[in-house]
């Protein structure tokens, strides 16, 4: 019940928190500052210059002034926002965004799950010691992970909301997603985008380890090879 | 009070049409040099310009003549031409998917 | 009184009693105006063709290769025809020669049909070979594109048919031919849009 | 006075023209109301026929509001009547709810909305607000109205076929859309195609009418710049509506090849694109949000001029900024694919595209708050409606800022941010401006004056239930409750809201039953109405000069128009409104009278056919 009606972003668990929240709540800030200009305005308007006898309105068409002062403060802030915005969704998404030495991992995603095909010891994706995971994600905390998105079927969506992080995955594309949790916890990984009547229940359970377990966890894996692909 | 209306028009006198036949001999023989120059042994990149260069010539002969756009008030001429920008816009962009990576 | 004026307008003019609009008739404005729309709908098949091509060229095989050239070149020629007679009934009309008319509108209208037909006979010669719409990329786009031209010069043809009745029944004069010249922009137009699909369909 | 002798097109070749006559009129039933060529008819027509389908888009928002406020709960009531394919001992299905979202938009956006907005209003207004006899094309017009009808019935009837309706959401995005395996819905998906292709052959007609009409038809010194707003933004939809439609019709029709005869234009295994069909569904969807609110923002201009009686505040920077609304609003649908896989460089110009469109929509915010500075604001119902239209979406328009900046959309993208955000505009803008156009022109189109008292308390209801059910939906979206998902609590981190969804549904049902009223003031004031006399609302529009209902053919002679529609208060009166037709004695500072249509029509510069 607490967050209910915050109008903060929940806590987040990766590096784009920082970047992303900021951008939030910076727009909310301008945002809110016109919301309560423009509503203010407009209440006091209506109290003000309510009908009343004997009275009459005042009879203009306008103000060039105050046009151009309204019109530039705006054009002004919104390519602000724009030009705030650029650096961060480049970082985020570019084609080749990701850092270099970034933990591979291609999830495959199809009517109604995840398929998270790991590099095994070699760190390679392709390689026979790969193994495929059903609907679980293990990752390192505070290791960049370079995965690539792929669908068998309909377009689906990558969302791990703590990680603010979203991608559609579409078939016949095989598109990059970067991104480097920074709290280690059990967390879930959801379809963001319409895929069919299972679509609300496409989820996935994420599991971001330290770098000693999670070696744990794939060597249970590497024993149990699950046929990749 | 009603703003005057104009006369009605004068029955039209024999007047001078533009030469179809003429524009007509153009297009055709335009779809021959198209038919030639399509298997010239030229790179398809010139081949392509060439040929929309000449789909091009044959269009604007259409428009300007067949359909007398070279004959009216400007301003029917704007709302003639007016789509093409949304036309482009699309294509071009659409296109950027795949060359400006 | 301005009204007994008004009352016989000169129908090839902008409404007398209003404001100065686009200079010309309602009709004229009419179809010079659904023409745009008519231009961002094949925006549309060509458009998604151009990209799928740029994106695939290797679905495509080379001109002449899989499609028949020479009887397209054929039918280009027919519609260019067409178009020509069309254009000759306008002028025939706006000399108030109604006989003429007549004429070049049923020539119109025979073109018209026979680039149709000859259409039909491409296609069935193209499925014969096995090159059907569901055999990929190229049959995709080569049979939604012509077959929506083909399929907009059969509803020309069927409108022609409708004016060349009317001016059967000498309904045009040279006071008044806007059914003609409103049904020749859609004819050319139509025409127009063959001269592109010919060049990125067939010779490309 | 010269009586003009409405001269619109009569038969031209094609299945143009058809004559209006204003002298009496001696039409068969059939003709006068069924199969009319009246643009006020036609009009009306529109409005039943669109009211109808928002009712049902309503229900269907209830039926969905429940299975999300109250998960696997049987409905309460005629969840028996609900065949098993669509729930389950009166439980709702998953594949039964994609359907009822689908269909949700679809009907509200493609049946409801734009046809209360272009359908109604265009047909209505343009040719009274321009003195017009009638539309440029009537039959055309007819033609318009009997294409929509068909389209929206052939759309319910998706509802009763084998596998029941389209289930690809309003967008019907590829692959989920183009192959039946994927979705499980065969039928009702073509059957989704093929209704909005007749329809988009409608409004087209529609478009080629109204373009021509506001362009030939107005009167006498109507110049550009004398029009209405509600007049210039229908003009500017129609443009939209002109370019747009044609656009989806053609993706759509290569969607239903995808379907039937099995093309791959949007499949991938052959190298078919489902970005493609984003590109081209959003390059018209984008135009199409505007369709759906610049119609809204031109007439709530006119009622809030006239509820503020004083003139419009900028009129020429708000026909301009609509303008530049229907340019800019070209560039932008990429907005819409920022998580698709497009581009990422394409999705910083879109990005910067989108922020700059918000420009033109604050200039019309602001020009809307001016006009009622010292104004002497009187909130009969329009006005009150017209007021919630500003204040609703301005909270709209400033939640498009967030996803307009790609890395915030990176988040909110598909959450309930973004339904929250399309309620704000489509119901906050576009519907209570309709709820303020309907109770504006109802005297005028009935003669009949609409329960003033039913009318506030239909507001009140409205606007705070409203606010209920939509508000929340940003916290929603900001806890990341995604979209179109059938049971939320799915989602462990989803779980906690549930209380808040239940708020929701809640509110949705007091708001649903709010618009009974709504319902029972529109029928029964049509039939036990006081009557409304020519000019209840003291307006300049030359409609309001008219008898109500206008007679067939409107005006018995062509009015002559001296100014602009939003001369209230003018000293040159003593009353507070001047009519746009008033001839005033020539007195120092009075507009002068207008010019002659220039340049004269005969003999013209370019002879509009190749004769010289
Ligand atoms: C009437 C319809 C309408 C209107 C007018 C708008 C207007 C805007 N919309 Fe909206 N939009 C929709 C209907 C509409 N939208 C719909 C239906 C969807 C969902 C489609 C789907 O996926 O189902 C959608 C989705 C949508 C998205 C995609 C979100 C996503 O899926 O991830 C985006 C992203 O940029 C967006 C942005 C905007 C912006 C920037 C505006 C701007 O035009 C708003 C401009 C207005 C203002 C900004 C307020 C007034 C200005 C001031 C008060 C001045 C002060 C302002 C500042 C300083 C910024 N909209
Ligand atoms: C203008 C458009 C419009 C309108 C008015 C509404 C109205 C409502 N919508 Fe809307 N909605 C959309 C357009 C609209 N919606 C769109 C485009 C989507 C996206 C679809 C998709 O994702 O594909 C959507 C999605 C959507 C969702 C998200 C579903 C999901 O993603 O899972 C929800 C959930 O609550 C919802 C709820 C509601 C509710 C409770 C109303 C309530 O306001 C309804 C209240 C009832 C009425 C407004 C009807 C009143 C009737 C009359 C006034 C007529 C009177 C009758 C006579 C006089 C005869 N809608
Ligand atoms: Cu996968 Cu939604
Ligand atoms: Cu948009």
């Amino acid at each position: 019940m607490r967050d209910f009606l915050s109008w903060l972003l929940p806590p987040g668990a990766s590096t784009f928190t920082g970047e992303i929240d900021w951008l939030y709540n910076t727009i909310l800030v301008i945002t809110g500052i016109a919301f309560v200009l423009v509503e203010a305005a407009l209440v006091v308007f209506l109290v003000r210059y309510r009908r009343r006898p004997g009275r009459r309105a005042t009879y203009t068409h306008g103000s060039t002034r105050a046009e151009v002062i309204w019109t530039t403060v705006t054009a002004l802030v919104v390519v602000w926002i724009g030009l705030a915005s650029a650096g961060g969704w480049h970082r985020i998404k570019a084609r080749d965004a990701a850092p270099a030495g970034a933990y591979p991992l291609l999830i495959t995603a199809k009517q109604f799950e995840w398929h998270i095909t790991y590099p095994g010891k070699d760190g390679k994706i392709g390689t026979p010691d790969d193994f495929t995971v059903r609907s679980q994600l293990h990752v390192v905390v505070n290791r960049p992970v370079a995965a690539v998105l792929e669908s068998e079927d309909v377009i689906h969506s990558f969302f791990v909301a703590p990680w603010r992080i979203k991608q559609d995955a579409v078939p016949g594309m095989r598109i990059p997603v970067w991104f480097q949790p920074t709290k280690v916890g059990t967390f879930e990984l959801g379809c963001a985008e319409l895929c069919g009547l299972g679509h609300y229940r496409m989820r996935a359970v994420v599991t971001v380890h330290t770098q000693e377990d999670y070696d744990r966890w794939v060597a249970t894996r590497a024993g149990a090879v699950t046929a990749s692909r | 009070m009603s703003v005057p209306s104009p006369a009605p028009a004068p029955a039209p006198v024999r007047h001078a049409h533009p030469n179809y036949v003429g524009i007509f001999v153009g297009l055709a023989l335009l779809t021959g040099l198209e038919l030639t120059v399509a298997f010239l042994p030229w790179p398809k990149r010139t081949l392509i310009l060439m040929l929309v260069g000449l789909a091009v010539w044959k269009a604007l002969l259409v428009a300007l003549y067949f359909m007398h756009l070279r004959f009216e008030r400007p301003r029917l001429r704007l709302l003639a031409v007016a789509p093409l920008p949304f036309t482009v816009i699309l294509v071009v962009t659409v296109l950027m998917e795949h060359f400006g990576k | 009184m301005a009204h007994s004026l008004a009352a016989v307008p000169d129908v090839m003019q902008p409404p007398p009693d209003r404001e100065f609009g686009a200079g010309v008739y309602n009709e004229k404005v009419g179809m010079w105006i659904f023409l745009g729309s008519e231009v961002m709908f094949f925006t549309a098949l060509i458009g998604s063709y151009i990209i799928l091509r740029v994106a695939h060229p290797d679905a495509w095989a080379a001109p002449g290769k899989m499609l028949n050239i020479p009887v397209t070149a054929v039918n280009t020629f027919l519609l260019i025809c067409s178009s020509v007679t069309m254009v000759k009934a306008f002028a025939a009309i706006q000399d108030g020669n109604q006989r003429l008319l007549l004429r070049w509108l049923i020539a119109t209208v025979l073109i018209g049909a026979s680039f149709v037909g000859v259409q039909i006979y491409e296609y069935t010669h193209l499925i014969e070979k096995g090159f059907i719409p569901s055999e990929g990329l190229y049959g995709s786009t080569f049979y939604t594109m012509t077959g929506f031209h083909g399929f907009h010069v059969t509803m020309g043809v069927l409108c022609m048919i409708y004016v060349t009745w009317k001016a059967f029944r000498r309904k045009y004069t040279a006071q008044d031919h806007r059914g003609v010249e409103v049904i020749g922009l859609y004819w050319h137009f139509v025409d127009l849009v063959w001269i592109i699909l010919f060049t990125i369909v067939y010779l490309i | 006075m010269a009586t003009s002798i409405p001269r619109t097109g009569q038969g031209g070749g094609m299945a143009f023209g058809g004559d209006a006559h204003a002298h009496h009129d001696d039409r068969t039933f059939l003709r006068k109301y069924i199969f009319s060529t009246d643009h006020k008819i036609i009009g009306i027509q529109f409005l039943l026929m669109s009211l109808l389908f928002l009712l049902l888009g309503g229900v269907l928002a209830m039926l969905m509001r429940w299975q999300l406020g109250f998960p696997g709960q049987p409905l309460p009531a005629g969840g028996g009547m609900l065949p098993e394919t669509m729930a389950a001992r009166g439980v709702i299905l998953p594949e039964f709810y994609t359907s009822l979202v689908t269909m949700h938009g679809t009907f509200m956006v493609f049946f409801a909305i734009m046809p209360l907005l272009v359908g109604v209003f265009g047909n209505y207004l343009i040719p009274l607000k321009i003195g017009a006899p009638d539309m440029a094309f009537p039959r055309l017009n007819m033609a318009s109205f009997w294409l929509a009808v068909p389209a929206g019935f052939l759309m319910l009837s998706g509802f009763f076929v084998e596998g029941g309706h389209a289930a690809a959401g309003w967008t019907s995005y590829a692959p989920l859309s183009a192959n039946s395996e994927y979705s499980g819905v065969d039928m009702g998906q073509k059957i989704w195609c093929v209704s909005l292709i007749v329809l988009g052959l409608s409004s087209i007609l529609g478009a080629v009418n109204y373009i021509t009409t506001i362009i030939q038809l107005r009167a006498p010194g109507m110049h550009w710049f004398r029009l209405p707003l509600s007049i210039w933004s229908l003009f500017v939809t129609a443009c939209l509506v002109l370019l747009a439609m044609p656009v989806l019709s053609g993706a759509i029709i290569m969607l239903l090849f995808d379907q039937t005869i099995g093309t791959h234009f949007f499949l991938p295994p052959k190298g078919g694109q489902p970005l493609l069909w984003q590109h081209l569904f959003w390059f018209f969807g984008h135009p199409e949000v505007y369709i759906l609110i610049l119609p809204a923002m031109g007439m709530a201009s006119d009622i809030i001029a006239n509820g503020s009686r004083k003139p419009i505040f900028g009129y020429t920077s708000m026909v301009l900024a609509i303008i530049a609304i229907g340019f800019l609003g070209w560039g932008v649908w990429g907005h819409h694919m920022f998580m698709s896989g497009m581009n990422p460089t394409l999705g910083t110009t879109f990005m910067i595209s989108t922020l700059l469109i918000s420009v033109p929509s604050a200039i019309k915010v602001f020009n809307w708050l001016g006009t009622m500075w010292e104004g002497n604001i009187t909130f009969h119902v329009p006005m009150l409606h017209a007021i919630a239209f500003v204040s609703m979406f301005v909270i709209g328009g400033l939640s498009g800022v967030f996803m307009a900046a790609a890395p915030v959309d990176i988040y909110i993208h598909d959450t309930y941010f973004i339904v929250a955000h399309l309620h704000y505009v489509l119901f906050g803008g576009s519907l209570f401006a309709i709820f303020a156009a309907v109770t504006y022109w109802y005297p005028k189109m009935f003669g009949k004056l609409m329960s003033e008292r039913w009318g506030k308390v239909h507001f009140w209801l409205t606007f705070v239930f409203y606010n209920c059910v939509f508000f929340p939906m940003h916290q929603l979206g900001l806890q990341g409750h995604m979209r179109r998902i059938y049971d939320p609590n799915q989602y462990e981190y989803l779980r906690h809201l549930q209380p808040l969804n239940t708020f929701i549904s809640i509110s949705a049902f007091c708001l649903f039953t709010a618009q009974i009223i709504f319902a029972v003031n529109f029928i029964s004031s049509w039939f036990r109405g006081a009557p409304a006399g020519n000019n209840p609302w003291l307006d300049n529009g030359l409609e309001w000069t008219l008898p109500s209902p206008p007679p067939h053919g409107n005006f018995a002679t062509v009015p002559t128009v001296y100014r602009g529609p939003y001369e209230y208060s003018s000293p040159l009166v003593e009353e507070d409104y001047l009519p746009q037709d008033r001839q005033l004695p020539p007195s120092p500072g009075a507009p002068r009278a207008p010019a002659r249509p220039q340049p004269p029509l005969m003999p013209a510069p370019h002879p509009s056919s190749p004769t010289h």
